[in-house]
This record gives C-alpha cells, structure tokens and sequence, in this order.
C-alpha cells in the first residue's frame, strides 16, 4: 500500500515539485496542499518543503507559520504523525515552536549552495528510522539562514533525549553542535536544513537523500512502528476554507 | 480614536551572535574609523497604529511585537511611540 | 467602457501649451526628433504625448543606433520557433518541447546600487522568459567588474553578486552559470548582464500582442510608483559623468526587487496561460505601461484606451505621464476577453497578485490615454508610431587611429617569465565563492553545475510534460581583450568558444543570443566597433549554423568619457538527444593520457591574452586566426566522442591558453600530469580557437586520433595524467594542492570581507 | 575624550518600494492586527563611538552613514546620540 504524503505550499514556496517528484523516486506518492487548506484528509505525512514562503520577510517562517494549513499541520504532529520541514519548512516549525531554537543567518554572511557531508546521529526519529547511526550522507545544503542556535538548555536536553537527528561533518553554516537536523521529543517532527529531494538521483550527483526519505514513508506507512510515539497519524479534521492574507485582485 | 506612530527596534538578545555586527566592525579600521566600536545590528520597523491613548497604543505594539516581530528565542524589542498629528 | 469623449486632445481647439525646446531636450529628445513626432500627429504633441515617444524612442527600447546594424545577424534555422524582436527567443528542442531565451543587460543601474540594480536585473529577465509562456527554469550572470584592488569595484562585485542571489533564489530560478571578469576597462561602468532560459510546451507558446476588439488589458503585479520614471530614457541611454548633479538626477531612477512578487506573478501567469485564459501577455519593463499598452497594440494591428487612473499606485499624486512610463517592478500586462475577467481575477486572487482592468483594446491603432473611463483624453497617438516610426541612425563610424600600431604591438616580445609556474598560478581564478551564494540546484536539473565549461541542464520542468531524457547546455562567453584588438575576429571567436564549451558536455550546439556591451554610439570609433563585432558574429553563426535568436544592445557604457572595451557576450543553446550519465567533466583521470586535440596549424599568439593583459598590463598584438569550417568540424567531434563517453575528462582551450586548461582539469579531479612539448611561455599563455583538451583511457587512445583526423584535425599527445603535481616540462612544476588553494583564496580575500550593514 | 552610543536607523529613502513592509503589513489583517498599518522595514544599527563632544561625535557617525552603512542612492540615515557614562 502506498504511503500519501502532503507537500505544503506556501506562496514562495519552490521546492514542492521537487519534493513530489523524489518521493515518487524513493517509491511513495505525494501531493500538493494549499496553504489556505485546512484540511490534511488522506495525507499520511507532511512535509513542508524549501523556498521563500512569505519572501521571507521580516524573518524566514514568521509569516507562514499563521496560515490556516499550520493548524492542521500541528494536529497532525501532535497526534504522532510524520511531519518534516526541510530547510525553509525547519525554519516554519520552530517559528511554529514545533521545535526548538531559531535560525539564524550563516555565520559567513553568505547564501551557500553546496553539497554537504553529513551524518545521522540517531535512528529515533521519522527521517532516519532503520537507517544505521554513524552512516554518512551527501545531501546538499542551500540556504542563508540555516545558522541554527539554542540555549544550552536546549542543547542539552536535545542531546540527553537523543533528538540531534544529523550532524554537518564540514560545518558550513556556524550551527551550534554541527546540527543539521533535529526532531521534537516523539521524533515524529523533524527539521533539517539539507534537501534530500537534491540527492535523489544518479544524474544529479547523489542518491543518498533517498536513504532519508525512504524511511519517512517506512514511518508513514507503519504507523504503529512508528520511532517513539504509539499514536497513529490522525488526519485532522478542520473545516471550512480561505484565503490567507488578503486577495488584493479588484476589478474595476 | 488617535494615531500613533511607532518605532520599533528588533535587537538580538545578549549573547546572540551577531556576525553582521562584527562583520562591520571589523572593516571599520580599514576604513578610517579605529573610533567605531561595539556594532550591533538589528531591525528598524516603523508603523502606525490606531488606538484611544498612548498606553493603550503601546500595548498593541508591544502585542504585535510578542507574536509577530520578534523571534523571542533570539530577539527582543524596544518600542517608541508618538502621537501623530491628523 | 472606453468610449468616451472622443477626439484628440488638441485637434486645434485646445492645443496646450507648446512644449518648449528645453522640455523635449530634458526628456532626452533631439530638436529634429521633436519635430519628427510633431509632423507625424500633425500638430503640437502634449507634454504626455512627448514623455511617450521620448520612452519609446530611447535608445534602449528603439535600438535607434544599432537596428541598422544588427538586420546583418543570421535569424533563421531549422529549430527557430521565434526569432529577434518578441520578448524572447524560441527554439525547439524536440519532444513537444521548447526552450524560450534570452539576455540582457542591467549596467547602469547595478553601477549605483549594486544590489538592487542586479536583483532588478533578473527580475527583468524572468518576466521576459514567462511572457513567453514558458516556465523561467535557469539564470546565468556574465559579469564584468573594475579590479578587485580598487575599493568600489570590490563594492559593486559585492554588491551585485547578493543582488543576484538574494533575487535568484528567492524568486525560485538557479543561477547555473556565467562569468566573472575584473579589469580596469570597468571601473567606471561595470557590466551586469543576466540571462533566462525556460521550457514550454510548443503548442503554450504566446505571444505579446493584443487582438479582438473589445478585449481587456488587465495589470497584473505591483503597485506603480515614482521610482524608475523615464529611466530607459536618461540611465540606460546616457553613460557616466563626474557630474555629481547629473549623479544625483539619476538616482530616482533606481528600483527595489521584489522576489516574492515575482514569484506570485510567474505562478498566477503560468497558471492563466494553462488555463487559456488570456490572449496575449506582456512584461513591463522599460518605458513601463508606455511600452506594454502601445506594444501589444501595434503588434496586433490594433489600437486601446488606457484609463490612466485605473492604474493603482504606491504614491500618491503622480502625473499620468508618470504613471505611464513609471518602471515599477514585478508588474505584467495581460489581454483578456470580457468573459474570462471574472477567472482571470479568482486565479489572480488565489496567489495573491493585484489585478486592474486598466485598458480596452480598440480598432482603428489609436494609443489613447484617458482620464477616466468616459472621462478627458490625455494623449491620443498612433500606437504603432511609438514604435515603428523611431528613428533610425546610422552613425559615423572610424577605426581608431591606433589600430595598426596596436596591433603590431606583440606582447610575443615582452620577456618570457622568470618563472612561468608563478604567473600560471596568478591566472587562476576559482568562482566558486561566486557561485556558491546561488542556488544552482532547484528543479533537480542541474547535471553540471556551475564550475563546467557549460551548464548541463535535464529538460524538465514542473507543468513541461514529456522530455524524455534530453538536456540542454549552457554557455555565455565574452573577451573584452580580444574585442578591443579586433573587434570583428575577437567577436567571431567568442561565438566559436561559446559553441565549443557546450559542446565540452556532449551537447549540439543550436543557437545563440547575445548582449552587445559597448560605448558611447556617439563616438565614431564605437560604432566601428559595434559593426565590426555584428560582422564576425554574423560571419561565426552563419558558419557554425547558430541562429541568433534574440538580443540586446546595450550603449553608453562609459565613464568620464572613456569608453569600455566592446565587449558583445554570447550565449550558446546546446542540445542533447538523450542524456544517460553526467558527461566526464572538467577534470583528469590518473593513467589516462592528456591529449590535445586542434584545428591543424594552430599558432596561439600572445597578443590580447590574459597572460599580456593581466600579468604584464600589455594590451596590444594579433589575435590567432580561426578556421571556422574546422572550427565546426572540431565541435562536431568533441559532441561525438563525449555522448560516446570515450574520454574521462575534457575542457576546452580558452582565456590563458593551454596553462590554464591544464591546471584547471587538474585542479577539477586533484589529480595532476606530467606534459611536454609545449613550446615556452607562448606555447603555455598564448591563444588560440579551436583547442580542446582530453583525459583518454590509453586503450582509446588510436579511436580518439582516427576520428580527429578523419575530422581534418590534429591530435597532439602531451602526456599523462597522474600523481600530486602539475608537471609541463620546462615551464612548470607546481602542487595541484597549491594551485588550488591560490585559486580557491582570490574572491574570498577580495571579497568575503566586503561587509554590509 | 567621551564615549557616546549611537543609534542609527537606516531607512529607505520615501518613495522607494519597502516590499518587506508591505508584505509584513499585508499579513497584519489575518494576524487580528487591522488597526496597525504603514508598516515601513529599515536597519537598526547600535555603535560606541569616541569623540570630544556630542557634536563631533554625531558628526562622525554621519560620515560613517555616508560613507558605509548607506546608500544615499535609495537610503538615508537617522542618528541618535548618548552620552555614556565611563
Ligand atoms: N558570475 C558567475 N556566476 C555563476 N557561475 C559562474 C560565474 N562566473 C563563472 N562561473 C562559472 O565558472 C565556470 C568557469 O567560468 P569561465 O572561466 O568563464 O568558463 P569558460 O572559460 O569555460 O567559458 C563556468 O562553469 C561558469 O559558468
Ligand atoms: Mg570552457
């Protein structure tokens, strides 16, 4: 049985295809969702994917973060299901506080398009479930602000509970502990900054972003099995629909 | 109902790295300007709010800044507000 | 709807008051284009009416100077789907699909605010390439800087290479390619020119034009504000002077990017056109509404109404001619019939991009602004005149006065270098900290990145259906140097690299578009050289088969009366059939033999090289002659053997000859070679077309030389690849390591400390 | 010799597009805050600054908004001046 996951569109958004496509590629199925939806119905995992929701202003996330798709979104994660933001959908779940910390702007002051080398620290979470500790990855990064910063509160309880998901082996960005990646307490919200949609195919360099999404529908699928949480996803079940932020079209 | 022109300034929390501060800083030398220390940077938001008096202003300032304009994790905000001629 | 009060605004009753001479001056009109404009409404135009044909006749969007010249390019080829003169090119790339491109430059304004003037830059470009119907998939900068020791020059670099990515990855296009230069030629006035590609489904293709009378002119995107008012006609048209007035004049002319906008726009477009929703499309961008409302009309043989107050704005009180020719960003014009407002607007809505009916396309070819509906006509104007009736000059032209010396001057003279692994490795400029900052990535396309001799692209798009395992290639070229010595041979050997670096990833080259970055036209010696370089160019096309598919002509690049050196920058289309791994690459395979593959003869000359130019401040000497017919044949080789995938690595010859080739395959793979044979440091600096460099298995080695010779080409063999260092004998023996570090630190120690608040 | 704190707010000159206020404000509705509005952005910039007195202490941090934090092209500068106590 194939595995449905919901790959959120905001305007500004522009990793979505990409994100449909290499989900295909790891052997699920996915579709897009508005982010005026606030219904998730027949979806078994979210992601929210990279780009410029909001043009990233005032800050990456801050905006997004209130569209109407994010209440569901939150049911979703508080019910056990997998949700995964990658690079801006990380920086939109800790605005959302659905994890921890901030990101901040890259140390060099620098927009950075590269691959990186990174490492899975923890199999306990949706992302890297069966996935051996220790194994090595190439999965390109490309953000400004993927700097992700904590107090040493976090860090810590991120350390004890086991939630660093992966680690930059060549820090690229100035993160606190080398954090590529993390995930909430159940490991069935996950941020990480890298695109594994990026490393999905031999044309494009690497196939190791596939190793990461072919666990999340491993998760998806097998709810029960699920890293941390007994809970099975539960669609949410908002009603209604509309616009977020104002239609501006008139005619006259 | 009058209103107040607000300006807000996003600052990074102490203990916040601040590397575009630095950044400036360390040019200044170069520049001519050894005098220049202690670069901060931050966010300037200017905005107008309507509101029955000032406190009464400064609190939806102060709201917005809370849930919007500010990332508490790593930012807090200073509010300044003028009641606006109309 | 538009009828209203019919009759021009000053059909003798109320002609207004006579602009005076120092009106049309100030709005950059000559006295006898003045009189033109009056003898062709037959009486005294309005201030309005004035403002619009000095927009659109600016040399910016007339190309008054230049179209007498540019009718010389080839236009026609099998592939061509549209030629010159619409928003882009259009070519097809088989499997139902085409590809729409284009270049253009955004000089002036990136001189003054970097930042912005670059972002605004690709914004521009963009709207181009979706205009066209097509889904905008890959940006390239070729960009030219003053020297990094200068403090300004550092500034700009800086500068633009954020506006660039700040725009380009928020806008959500990669940036998979270009090219960077540094030289004292653009201190004053740096090029920043910017290049779209994008794929369409033949049969989405539109184009921008109205037709049916009755039908809507509908303004999509931004509000429209004071800022970029008559700036085709006074920034793009007029250079730089010390003038701190004329400076600061200028500067209103400058816009702020808005990505997000963009991004909106390109979606609610695209989604339109999937749709049918509209009849005809077109971008503002110079002369804003001016040029959208009387260019859709005319190329439809129509005419419209615009309600100039129906136009939303940021500012309050502005002048409808301000409102006309504003430059606002991120703003689109759509023609649209009655019944499809009602969905035209409910799509608009849905990605939250403002949308105004402002027109009514009319019969009859009228250009009438009106304030109101119903309400007073402000201009009334023959919408085809704005455009078909500019002038056209041909302007003196001279060789300058110092050709034969400079030419005779050959840097083949200078003293050959002390120690010629020194200057190798001040040659090497690694760009990566250029083009780290851009996504090079999005849409999953990307099979050579950024760092290639050309950009490798899958055909695939998200709304593209199809492409079945074809690619395309990539590459924008230009040579100042090579340009100042010979305009004409200099050009046509930038068209024939151009073609060769695409075919470097195993990809036909197909068609070509180009941006003619040059002085002021006023100066005989430029036009000279306008002329010349549009015959090697048209000369170097014809030859190889490249069509030029469109253009842009960007003049006045000067600065307190020095002028820049031409330099005209080719991009080059490439094709592939069908792409089944990534091509070798730049790059050396320990074991392999390095091979030099070349057009039989080749003498490569000093002269205008970057060895002379850059290390020994010499710009004078001959360019190495090209054989075209070999040149081609050499192309048709190089795409053969790589979609073979016989050799392990390849890079063309280009600017700093054979040492520079060599060091950056090494420097590409870490791994090095051991060479001989190359004759000093001409042999080692100098350059020639036509060159191309191979890592062959030793067991290929006699099918790599057959089919080169059979080709009536020569294969050389220099060496072998292998080991830590980069060994030409007699010349050089250097680390590959240390190479690469000392290209790896240029742009970083110039410009990684560049701050900005 | 003092020491003076300055605060510089780097604003886009008036009429120049603010996309990042107009987005911010745009969301501001949806957000419950449709009392606030003319949501202009700029930079927030803190520095120390040595100098004989006010006067040429201000003088200074202008020059530096002239010559480095700005572009006159599209921005100006506010400054505002403190003595620090040492
Ligand atoms: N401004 C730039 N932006 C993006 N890529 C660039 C830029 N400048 C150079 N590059 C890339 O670096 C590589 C080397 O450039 P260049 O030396 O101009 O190549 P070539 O000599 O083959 O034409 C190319 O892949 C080019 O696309
Ligand atoms: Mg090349």
């Amino acid at each position: 049985m194939s595995v449905t996951v919901g790959v959120v569109v905001f305007p500004g958004t522009n990793c979505e295809h990409d994100v449909v496509e290499a989900v295909a590629r790891a052997g699920g199925e996915a579709r897009t969702v508005w982010h005026a939806d606030r219904r998730l119905t027949g979806v078994d995992a979210v992601v929210l994917p990279g780009g410029f929701a909001h043009g990233d202003y005032l800050r990456p996330g801050a905006i997004a973060r209130f569209s109407p798709v994010m209440a569901a979104v939150e049911e979703l994660a508080r019910a056990g299901g997998p949700v995964v933001g990658i690079c801006n959908g990380f920086q939109i779940l800790t605005e959302a506080h659905l994890l921890p910390g901030a990101l901040q702007k890259n140390r060099g002051l620098a927009f950075v398009c590269a691959p990186a080398e990174l490492e899975v620290v923890t199999d306990r979470s949706v992302l890297t479930a069966g996935v051996a500790v220790g194994r090595r990855l190439r999965v390109p990064v490309n953000h400004f602000e993927g700097n992700f910063t904590c107090d040493p509160s976090t860090l810590a309880e991120l350390v004890d509970q086991d939630r660093i998901v992966l680690r930059y082996v060549h820090n690229p960005n100035g993160s606190v502990a080398d954090i590529a990646g993390i995930s909430n307490e159940a490991g069935n919200v996950v941020g990480l900054m890298p695109h594994p949609e990026r490393a999905s195919d031999p044309l494009l360099g690497s196939e190791d972003g596939l190793v990461l999404l072919a666990a999340l529908l491993a998760s998806a699928g097998a709810p029960m099995a699920s890293p941390r949480s007994g809970a099975p996803p539960v669609p949410s079940d908002g009603s209604g629909s509309g616009a977020f932020g104002a239609v501006a079209a008139a005619a006259t | 109902m009058s209103r107040f022109a607000a300006l807000v300034e996003v600052r990074l929390r102490p203990g916040i790295a601040d590397p575009a501060g630095t950044t400036i800083e360390r040019s200044l030398a170069a520049l001519g300007f050894a005098d220049v220390s202690g670069v901060r940077t931050g966010k300037a938001i200017r905005l107008e709010v309507e509101a029955d008096d000032a406190a009464a202003a400064r609190s939806r300032v102060e709201e917005l800044c809370r849930r919007f304009l500010t990332n508490p994790v790593i930012e807090d905000a200073l509010v300044s507000l003028e009641e606006q001629a109309r | 709807m538009g009828a209203g009060r019919s009759g021009p605004p000053a059909d003798g009753d109320d002609p207004g008051p006579a602009p005076d001479v120092a009106l049309h001056r100030g709005l950059g009109l000559t006295d006898s284009e003045a009189s033109a404009i009056e003898a062709l409404l037959g009486r005294v135009p309005n201030h309005l009416e004035l403002a619009l044909y000095a927009v659109m006749w600016s040399e910016h969007c007339s190309y008054k100077s230049s179209r007498v010249h540019l009718r010389r390019l080839p236009t026609e080829g099998p592939g061509v789907l549209v030629g010159p003169g619409e928003n882009a090119g259009v070519v097809d790339a088989g499997g139902g699909i085409a590809v729409a491109l284009r270049i253009e430059s955004h000089n002036h304004p990136s001189a003054i605010e970097p930042y912005q003037g670059a972002a605004t830059g690709v914004g521009g470009i963009i709207r181009d390439i979706f205009t066209m119907g097509a889904r905008p998939i890959a940006l390239m900068d070729p960009l030219r800087f003053g020297p990094l020791d200068d403090e300004r020059s550092r500034w700009v670099a800086a500068g633009v290479v954020a506006g660039i990515a700040g725009y380009g990855n928020a806008v959500g296009v990669p940036t998979v390619g270009g090219e960077l230069v540094f030289d004292q030629a653009y201190a004053g006035n740096p090029l920043v020119n910017v290049l779209c590609v994008g794929l369409l489904p033949v049969e989405r293709l539109v184009l921008g034009r109205a037709g049916g009378v009755g039908n809507l002119a509908v303004l999509l995107g931004s509000a429209t504000g004071r800022d970029g008012i008559g700036g085709v006609s006074v920034l793009a048209s007029a250079g730089f002077t010390d003038d701190v007035v004329a400076e600061e004049a200028k500067r209103p002319n400058v816009q702020v990017g808005d990505p997000f906008e963009e991004k909106r726009l390109i979606e609610a477009c695209l989604q339109l056109l999937d749709e049918g929703l509209v009849v005809g499309i077109q971008d503002l961008g110079g002369a804003g509404l001016a040029c959208a409302t009387s260019e859709t009309a005319s190329r439809g043989g129509v005419g419209m109404d615009v309600d100039v107050s129906a136009v939303r704005r940021r500012e309050p009180a502005m002048e409808p001619w301000e409102v006309m020719t504003s430059e606002s960003q991120e703003r689109m014009l759509a023609i649209v019939t009655p019944e499809n407002l009602g969905r035209v607007l409910e799509v608009c809505g849905r990605w939250e991009v403002a949308a105004s009916r402002v027109g009514v396309v009319t019969a009859g070819g009228r250009l009438r602004i009106l304030d109101g509906w119903g309400g007073e006509v402000l201009a009334d104007v023959p919408a085809a005149s704005l455009h078909e009736d500019a002038p056209l000059y041909d302007r003196p032209r001279r060789a300058p006065a110092d050709r034969g010396a400079r030419a005779a001057d050959d840097p083949g003279r200078l003293p050959a270098p002390e120690d010629p692994g020194k200057d190798l490795e001040m040659l090497l400029v690694d760009p990566a900290w250029v083009y780290r900052q851009y996504d090079h990535q999005l849409f999953l396309n990307t099979v050579v990145a950024p760092g290639g001799d050309a950009a490798l692209l899958r055909l695939h798009a998200p709304g593209v259906p199809g492409g079945d395992g074809r690619a395309l290639a990539l590459s924008a070229d230009g040579n100042g140097y090579w340009c100042a010595a010979d305009p004409r041979a200099g050009t046509a050997a930038v068209v024939a690299e151009s073609a060769l670096n695409v075919a470097c990833v195993g990809a036909r080259p197909v068609a070509v578009v180009n941006c003619l970055n040059f002085g002021n036209p006023e100066h005989p010696e430029v036009m000279w050289q306008l002329s010349e370089a549009i015959d090697g160019m048209a000369e170097a096309c014809r030859s190889l088969g490249l069509p030029v598919v469109g253009g842009n002509v960007s003049l006045y690049n000067e600065s307190a009366g020095a002028d820049i050196d031409p330099t005209p920058v080719v991009a080059t289309l490439g094709l592939v059939e069908e792409l089944r791994s990534p091509p070798p690459g730049v790059g050396l395979v320990a074991g392999e033999v390095v091979l030099l593959v070349q057009a039989p003869g080749a003498a490569p000359s000093l002269g205008a090289s970057q060895w002379a130019v850059r290390l020994r401040g010499h710009r004078g000497g001959r360019l190495a002659p090209l054989d075209l017919a070999a040149h081609r044949r050499l192309v048709e080789v190089v795409v053969g053997l790589v979609a073979a995938g016989v050799p392990g690595g390849v890079h063309d010859v280009a600017g700093g000859g054979l040492g520079v080739a060599l060091a950056e395959m090494a420097i590409a793979s870490g791994v090095g070679a051991r060479v001989a044979g190359v004759d000093g440091h001409v042999g080692l600096f100098g350059e020639a077309p036509s060159r191309v460099v191979l890592s062959v298995p030793p067991g290929r080695v006699g099918e790599v030389i057959d089919a080169v010779v059979a080709a009536g080409l020569e294969a050389v063999e220099l060496g072998t690849a292998g080991g830590e260092r980069l060994v030409i004998e007699g010349l050089v023996d250097r680390g590959v390591d240390g190479l690469r570090q000392a290209a790896a630190r240029v742009l970083p120690d110039a410009l990684g400390a560049v701050g900005s608040a």
